[in-house]
């Protein structure tokens, strides 16, 4: 269940050349605010497709804030707001043309408590290609909903309780459905924010093993508090620490050879 | 034409501009080209709204002027020479015609108004007609304007969603409305009344007996002091109700959420909820009738024979009574406020349960128990029926709480079913009695509202 | 909204006013939806006689009631502002009497009064001087040694304005130097006879009439005001006191001896008749029931003189209009 | 850091502490039968005001019921009949027509009961029915023709006088006479379900209370229809869209203070503005609806906000992240979660609604109408306001009346407010 | 400030033949449940006077729920049901006759956030002492309340403020308020339960201190996350693991020397 290192290097391989070519993602110099609190600091990153890029580091540095920018979510929150640019495809999430509603369905985003609302699985799945138009016909719906499911490896659990309430769901098959239902409107961008740490250690495996399969066709950001979990899911490590992105590179470099000293520290465990 | 007919065209109009946008955004969809930006039901909405608000606009404009062109014409007749000059008599006349040619009455009350009947009928049908049309024009105007914006990469969503926030909005400036429309009710009438009576006699005066029977132009101010009524209501509702109400009703709060097993909470909490559910009426008729004679039979037994049958005690007893679950469950929410930190501190250092509860949790509590009483208070002063039913009429500045006093809200109901002509200043006196009410319960809640809100930040 | 000439239809009689009327007014509508059951029932409702002329005098229109109960007459001014709206015919009938009673408990003192004593015992100053009675002996040596204790209804009910008219009144002019006043200094006249004394002795009572037998039959010693018809409705319990020698008696007060009494009246817009189905039908279920044996005396109403019952069933059926002049 | 002197108590230290303690111990323990009987009082204290209160709400239902139960019956008289001898003039056709209770009277119905009455107990007892006797008979003929044929015993109300003196009360005469009826077992009370089926009368034996409820059911139809799209509406808004500005303050301190302003200001308010604009519409339903609906709508707006609000965050974050629009995610998953607490608080406001009486009375409410309204538009009083008027009745029959109508107005009330209790309690906090 | 191992070797040495001799608490077969869950399975500890008794764990593991159990603070919670003994000087504190008021008097608590009552300063110290009638004159309060906040540490900081409310203080003055509360009754034992959690590094190290001071008249037992801080200030430590104390021993020892594997794992951050 444990993917070693060398696994990881074979998929950097075959994705290097697309990579290097268009991130799918581009932040420059991005600062988050909440008032006048600055949450984020002059932040640069690449995110590309085919990639699963980890974002590290201690409790309250801004990773989840950082996350959330990425596909506006941080618009709900009346204090927030971003500076710098971000770039989806090379067009400005920010730009007042914009719409968020848009933007949302092509970057998605899984969260740390799993939150299925409170309807029936199939009706969990359906909502999103049902708000964006994407099922003419409920045969195609039905398709979706399957489709969704069996990507994100719940169908065999639950093809025989498509209406019995999503809430009903074990931890993480709630966390699994939540998946499928982001992945159901067929985004380019998956973010996902902590989406073990409510798990238990199966669980968990389970969904590590899913971003690995999903990697291949979107582009996956993970939040993880755990320094193994980033090992095992990315191929992309960015360490976070008070508000700064302190590091970002291949996963196998930040953890054996980490360039700056407060990475090194964090890693081997000397603060956090 | 009838404004019902108007606004049924105009939901006609919606729905077929529904219909058409709806399958022509679909006939988008099908083609597949591009995919929507927004749902077909969307586009539909846009194109229904877009035909129905000018549709029920002119509609309702046309209802307002339309009477008017008919009148022009009516007063363009021949026969209309015969009126009697300008004045309501006039319109009276005119208004008759008008009625019966629409088919409301079967026949005229003044014969004056037979010839116009017919011209009415006429004019009616006439502007009618124009109504309908215009109606009809502005709803296809707009709706086709509407569709042929419509577009795969239309952002009806967005439009219809910002018409739904101006109805949200609309929704919550009826409260301001309202505010207003009671302070206008108020306001008008309390000025006439302050034209008549000087205000400083009326609010502290201590002689009530107003005479709806006298000429007004004798209203004399000593005859229009309301102190004795704002005493009879602090006496009733501050007094004695809340002696009732606030022992009875923290205890009840106490108990509740301190003792009882959940068991014994959940059927206890419903039972006190029914307390504050019977009608007020109910509770005055109970007073009047049951315990009023009581507390008379009661007093004149141990030989107070002045026990009035209508005293402020029994309508203040059984005021307070139906305060009672209005003061335990304020009570209930500011103990409950209380972090639970605090009782376990106290707990901890080897305190009783009612050590606790007497020294640390209520005094934690105090502010929100507080503004709790401050509006139990406000709804205690603001009550009708009970004083209605239970006390007296009479203006007493008096401590003994066996006699008979009145309230402001008693005054306000006799004054305003009484005998007084509208424009008499003992009528108009409910209003200013009515100002004075919603001036001190406005400020009560006010303050209460504001104590409650910042003891609440304080723990959170 | 106001003014404007429009209205809708209204196929139900509307009256307002008179509590006093009220009871009556009711029975009456009652009557008459029995009687004539194709029409709707009447809708009445009591807003006191001065609301209800305010009222009825708004205009002419469905939105204004047909009729005015009364428990006084119109008075000059009312008809002046009915006639500015445009309510230029209006009928009136005097529908019966309403007496005025002073009783007390059946195990009450038992005395008889006159009107001047009534005054000297409830108004605030009587004759102008200082009021100083404490004790019903103060009034006169023959009463007993007792205090005063009255009930009587608050000033904003009709009883409380012929309590004051009939007898506080009558009482006050048998000084003729207050008599005189009236000529001369009508505000002051007006507030020595009726303004009532506050001090106690005089209990202002709320309407609701029910309790006050209570407070009669627990307190033999205190004595109450109010209309005849309650008296008559409560006769088992209490005992009406004769006033000018007279006992509260229906045939006392139907022939004007008991000062207490006065007449009621109903006002009808004529304008109404010909568009109000049914009013015409309700006038004459007053006039077919307010006769001595009839069904509004039943209720605690007394019937006027026959010539004067004849006459206003004469009004009645004929519907002749007054003028402001004939109310003076 | 050398603390070890001071941590490391020296064997004699030990002991005096010890010591001290005992003491110590020794004195909390006598006092603890004070604290424990000090505990006890006030736990009694506490229970004790519970029980006060539902000792009061015992003694008013006990005092309600008891008065009231006697208030659904009332007193009639069985009066033998013989149709075949009286020989109405009646054409048969036309009994199965709407009209046929006013073709019976105007045959001569009245007369022809008061001959049988007459006959059977002679001049004075039938002079005692009640004036709705006739009518009742004509609605019993009405829906049984084939009376006509026969003999027949019917039950019919009696008037008040003579229901007084059944109760004891009145003239000796009287009560002479009902309590021969009575042996004679021609007198009877009996259940009465035209006091659910009538409206309002001068004569207690004749009045019922649909008409009053109808009017109230009328008239929260209205306020229902106005309270609650707008309350949930603006409780929406707030909640959540409306930006952090004055205005937004403004709407909220006034929602505040309008659910608690005393509920006869509004009464001042229907009076001085809605019959202002609508003057032919005073005593309707529709204006009594719209004034209790600006009653209402605070109580919506409060207790749906509370609802809107303990919706969970999380569920919101997860529909906005899948491209839902705001007003998506109000629509489609904020308000059918709130749902159950919204409506428990409508229904606790349309519960105190239905109670109101005050407001009412300024709006003319108070009229006396003989038949249930037709419409909202029509004429009618309330029940509250019925209840009201009946308690301030001169004939004592209507004592019972008084506490029948408002045993059926608390029934309302206690299905309304148990209603509200089954919905909270069974949608309480589901995620 | 940071006390070494072998000075904690002395203060140990000292008070061994003491604490040989009787404990001051002792726990056998102690299982705590709410409702239906077993939250502590089957413990037997010794609690020692002059000793500071460390537990520590995972998060959940049961540490409060132990903790609270020694002077019946489970008694509040009304799922919560105790089985086995725990002997206060030989005592059953779970005995019918055995009185809370009292227990709670001899065994004192200090929570994880300090909770002063909202009252001045003096009335906070002075509320115990009043409700069980230490002190028969306001010259002897004043001097119970003297002492007590002496012996916090922090007579020096508020003698001048002791009107204020306590609410006004610092969170480290805080909880030292509520620590010279607790002995302001002159309890036997001391429990708390993660002290300094809510402090920072200075408060905790002015804590740290006073718990070392305090131990010379108390047995003292504190729950800690900090592995550092069990380390640092107790002489005993207890590791618990889902319910059960997986080893209890010298603080050194359990430090460098575990028995078990679990609290091996545990120590080097293998998982928690
Ligand atoms: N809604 C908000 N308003 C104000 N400040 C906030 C808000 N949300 C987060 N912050 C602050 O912004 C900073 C970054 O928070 P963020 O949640 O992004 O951290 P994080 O790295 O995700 O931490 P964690 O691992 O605990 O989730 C923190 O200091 C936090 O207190
Ligand atoms: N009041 C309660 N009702 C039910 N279960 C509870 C309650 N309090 C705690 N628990 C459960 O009991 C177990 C032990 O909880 P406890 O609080 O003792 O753990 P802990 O070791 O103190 O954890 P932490 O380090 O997070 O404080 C946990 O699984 C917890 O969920
Ligand atoms: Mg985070
Ligand atoms: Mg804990
Ligand atoms: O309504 P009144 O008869 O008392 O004028």
């Amino acid at each position: 269940m444990k993917m070693t290192m060398p696994e990881q290097n074979t998929a950097e391989a075959t994705t290097q050349t697309a990579a290097a070519a268009k991130p799918k993602i581009s932040a420059h110099g991005v600062s988050v605010f909440y008032g006048d609190k600055k949450a984020i600091d002059d932040v640069s990153i690449d995110v590309h497709t085919r990639y699963v890029t980890a974002f590290i580091g201690p409790s309250g540095c801004g990773k989840s804030t950082f996350l959330r920018s990425l596909n506006r979510m941080n618009d709900t929150i009346a204090s927030a707001r971003v500076e710098g640019e971000i770039l989806l495809d090379g067009e400005d999430i920010y730009r007042s043309r914009m719409d968020v509603v848009q933007l949302r369905a092509r970057v998605g985003m899984v969260f740390q408590k799993p939150n299925p609302f409170p309807k029936s699985i199939y009706e969990n799945i359906a909502y999103g290609p049902r708000i964006h138009g994407l099922a003419s016909s409920k045969a195609e719906m039905d398709r979706i909903v399957e489709e969704s499911l069996q990507r994100a490896g719940l169908w065999e659990e639950v093809k025989d309780r498509l209406a019995d309430s999503g809430t009903a769901l074990s931890g993480g098959q709630q966390q699994r459905l939540c998946i499928a239902r982001a992945i159901a409107v067929d985004p380019e961008v998956i973010l996902m924010d902590e989406p073990c740490s409510a798990l238990d250690p199966i669980a968990t495996a389970r969904i590590e093993e899913l971003i690995d399969e999903l990697r291949g066709r979107y582009a996956i950001v993970i939040v993880t508090h755990s320094m193994q979990q980033a090992a095992r899911v990315s191929q992309r490590t960015a360490f976070f620490h008070m508000g700064k992105m302190v590091e970002y590179g291949k996963t196998s470099d930040i953890f054996t050879n980490p360039r700056e000293e407060r990475t090194k520290d964090y890693i081997t465990g000397r603060y956090g | 034409m009838s404004p019902a007919i108007l606004v049924l065209l105009a939901l006609g109009l919606g729905l077929a501009g529904w219909l058409a946008a709806r399958s022509r955004a679909y006939a988008f969809g099908a083609k597949g080209a591009q995919r929507l930006h927004s749902l077909p039901s969307y586009h539909a909405w846009y194109v229904a709204l877009w035909a129905f608000v000018p549709a029920i606009l002119l509609a309702l404009i046309w209802s307002a002027v339309s009477p008017q062109l008919v009148l022009q014409a009516m007063l363009s007749h021949p026969a209309a020479d015969a009126l009697p000059p300008f004045g309501l008599a006039r319109n009276t006349v005119l208004g008759e015609a008008i009625a019966v040619a629409r088919g409301d009455m079967q026949a005229v009350f003044d014969p004056r108004a037979q010839p116009l009947v017919e011209p009415a009928r006429a004019a009616l049908s006439r502007y009618g007609i124009i109504g309908l049309v215009v109606t009809l024009v502005a709803g296809f105007a707009g709706g086709a304007f509407a569709f042929l914006k419509l577009r795969p990469d239309f952002t009806a969503r967005t439009r219809v969603e910002r018409m739904i926030m101006g109805l949200l909005l609309l929704a919550s400036l009826v409260a301001i409305l309202t505010t207003f429309g009671i302070l206008a009710s108020l306001i008008f009438e309390t000025a006439r009344f302050f034209g008549m009576v000087n205000p400083i006699d009326f609010l502290f005066g201590t002689h009530w007996s107003p005479d709806p029977m006298r000429d007004p132009a004798y209203a004399a101010g000593e005859d229009y002091g309301a102190l004795p009524l704002f005493w009879g209501t602090i006496y009733i509702g501050a007094i004695i109700a809340m002696i009732v109400a606030i022992p009875l009703g923290m205890g009840s709060a106490i108990y509740l959420t301190q003792y009882a097993s959940p068991t014994l909470r959940r059927w206890l909490k419903p039972i006190l909820e029914i307390l504050a559910g019977v009608p007020t009426v109910v509770y005055g008729y109970f007073a009047a009738l049951t315990v009023a004679p009581f507390i008379r039979d009661v007093a004149q037994g141990i030989g107070i024979s002045s026990a009035s049958s209508e005293s402020a005690l029994a309508a203040g007893l059984i005021m307070g009574v139906m305060i009672i679950p209005f003061v335990s469950s304020m009570a209930d929410d500011s103990i409950a406020a209380v972090p639970a930190a605090m009782r376990d501190g106290s707990l901890a250092m080897g305190a009783t349960q009612s050590e606790t509860i007497r020294k640390v949790l209520v005094p934690a509590a105090l502010p929100g128990i507080v503004a709790g009483v401050m509006l139990a208070v406000s709804r205690a002063i603001g009550e009708t029926m009970i004083v209605v039913m239970a006390a007296g009429a009479s203006a007493n500045l008096t401590g003994n709480p066996l006699e008979s006093m009145t309230t402001v809200t008693y005054q306000i109901v006799a004054m305003l079913t009484g005998e007084g002509s509208f424009d008499h200043p003992a009528t108009l006196s409910a209003f200013a009695l009515g100002m004075v009410l919603f001036a001190v319960t406005l400020a009560l809640n006010f303050i209460a509202l504001r104590v409650v809100k910042r003891y609440r930040e304080a723990y959170e | 909204a106001c003014g404007g000439p429009q209205s809708a239809g209204r196929d139900q009689i509307k009256a307002v006013g008179s509590s006093t009327v009220y009871p009556f007014a009711k029975a009456a509508a009652e009557e008459f939806s029995r009687t004539y059951p194709q029409f709707s029932s009447p809708i009445v409702e009591s807003t006191g006689t001065g609301g209800g002329f305010k009222l009825f005098c708004g205009g002419v229109g469905t939105q204004y009631p047909d009729i005015a109960n009364a428990s006084r007459r119109m008075k000059p001014s009312e008809m002046e502002t009915c006639m500015a709206n445009g309510v230029t015919e209006v009928v009136e009938l005097q529908v019966g009497l309403d007496g005025i009673a002073i009783a007390e408990s059946m195990e009450g003192q038992n005395f008889s009064l006159t009107p001047a004593q009534v005054y000297e015992a409830l108004a605030a100053e009587p004759y102008g001087k200082p009021q100083t009675a404490k004790n019903w002996s103060d009034i006169d040596p023959s009463f007993p040694n007792e205090p005063i204790l009255v009930y009587g209804p608050p000033p904003t009910s009709g009883t409380r304005d012929a309590l004051a008219e009939l007898i506080l009144t009558e009482g006050c002019n048998t000084d003729p130097s207050v008599a005189a006043m009236k000529e001369s200094d009508e505000d002051r006249y007006e507030q020595i006879c009726t303004e009532v004394r506050d001090d106690g002795a005089f209990v202002e009572q709320g309407e609701n009439d029910n309790l006050i037998v209570q407070k009669l039959a627990t307190n033999p010693k205190a004595i109450g005001v109010f209309g005849y018809s309650f008296l008559e409705e409560n006769n088992d319990k209490l005992r009406g006191l004769s006033l000018g020698g007279f006992e509260p008696t229906y045939e006392n007060i139907a022939s004007g001896d008991y000062p207490g009494a006065r007449p009621l009246y109903i006002y009808v817009k004529k304008q109404h008749v010909e568009a109000v189905p049914g009013l015409k039908e309700y006038l004459s279920t007053w006039a077919e029931n307010w006769g001595k044996d009839g069904l509004l005396t039943s209720k605690g109403m007394i019937a006027s003189t026959p010539e004067v019952a004849a006459r206003n069933a004469e009004v009645a059926s004929n519907l002749p209009t007054i003028q402001a002049t004939d109310l003076q | 850091m050398s603390k070890d002197a001071m941590n490391t108590a020296s064997p004699s230290d030990v002991a005096d502490i010890d010591r001290q303690r005992a003491q110590r111990n020794a004195r909390l323990e006598k006092r603890l039968k004070n604290r424990y009987a000090a505990e006890r009082r006030f736990k009694l204290a506490a229970m004790f005001s519970v029980l006060i209160s539902v000792a009061v709400l015992a003694v008013l239902l006990v005092a309600m019921t008891s008065n009231g139960i006697a208030g659904f019956t009332r007193a009639e008289m069985k009066v033998p009949i013989d149709f075949a001898e009286l020989g109405l003039a009646i054409d048969r056709s036309q009994l199965d027509q709407p009209g046929a209770e006013n073709v019976l009277r105007s045959a001569g119905l009245g007369d022809a009961l008061q001959y049988a009455a007459t006959q059977a107990y002679g001049a004075d007892v039938a002079d005692e029915l009640g004036g709705g006797a006739a009518r009742d008979l004509a609605a019993k003929i009405a829906s049984d023709p084939d009376m006509l044929d026969g003999q027949a015993t019917v039950s019919l109300p009696v008037d008040e006088d003579l229901a007084a003196a059944y109760r004891g009360e009145g003239p000796a005469e009287l009560q002479a006479m009902a309590a021969r009826l009575k042996d004679e077992g021609v007198l009877t009370r009996a259940f009465d379900w035209g006091f659910l089926a009538r409206a309002d009368a001068t004569d207690p034996q004749e009045a019922g209370i649909w008409g009053a409820l109808k009017g109230s059911l009328l008239t929260m139809i209205v306020t229902l229809v106005l309270a609650f799209p707008i309350g949930v509406l603006a409780a929406v808004y707030l909640e959540e869209y409306a930006p952090k500005n004055k205005w937004t303050d403004i709407i909220e301190v006034s929602i505040n203070n309008l659910a608690a302003v005393p509920s006869i200001i509004f009464g001042l308010l229907g009076l001085a503005v809605f019959l202002w604009i609508f003057p032919n519409l005073r005593s309707a339903p529709i204006i009594g609806g719209m004034t209790l609906a600006l009653m209402t709508m605070p109580v919506i707006v409060i207790s749906g906000r509370n609802a809107i609000k303990s919706v969970p965050p999380s569920i919101r974050d997860g529909a906005l992240a899948i491209g839902a629009s705001p007003v998506q995610v109000v629509f489609h998953h904020v308000l059918p979660l709130a749902l159950p607490g919204i409506l428990t608080g409508t229904i606790i406001g349309m519960a105190r609604a239905l109670g109101e009486t005050a407001p009412l009375l300024m709006i003319g409410m108070r009229a006396f109408v003989a038949t249930p309204p037709d419409g909202f538009t029509s004429p009618s009083s309330v029940l509250p306001v019925q209840i009201f008027l009946w308690s301030d009745e001169i004939d004592r029959g209507f004592v019972e009346r008084t506490s029948a109508a408002i045993i059926v107005l608390l029934l309302f009330l206690l299905a309304m407010n148990g209603l509200a209790i089954y919905l909270r309690n069974k949608f309480e906090r589901r995620w």
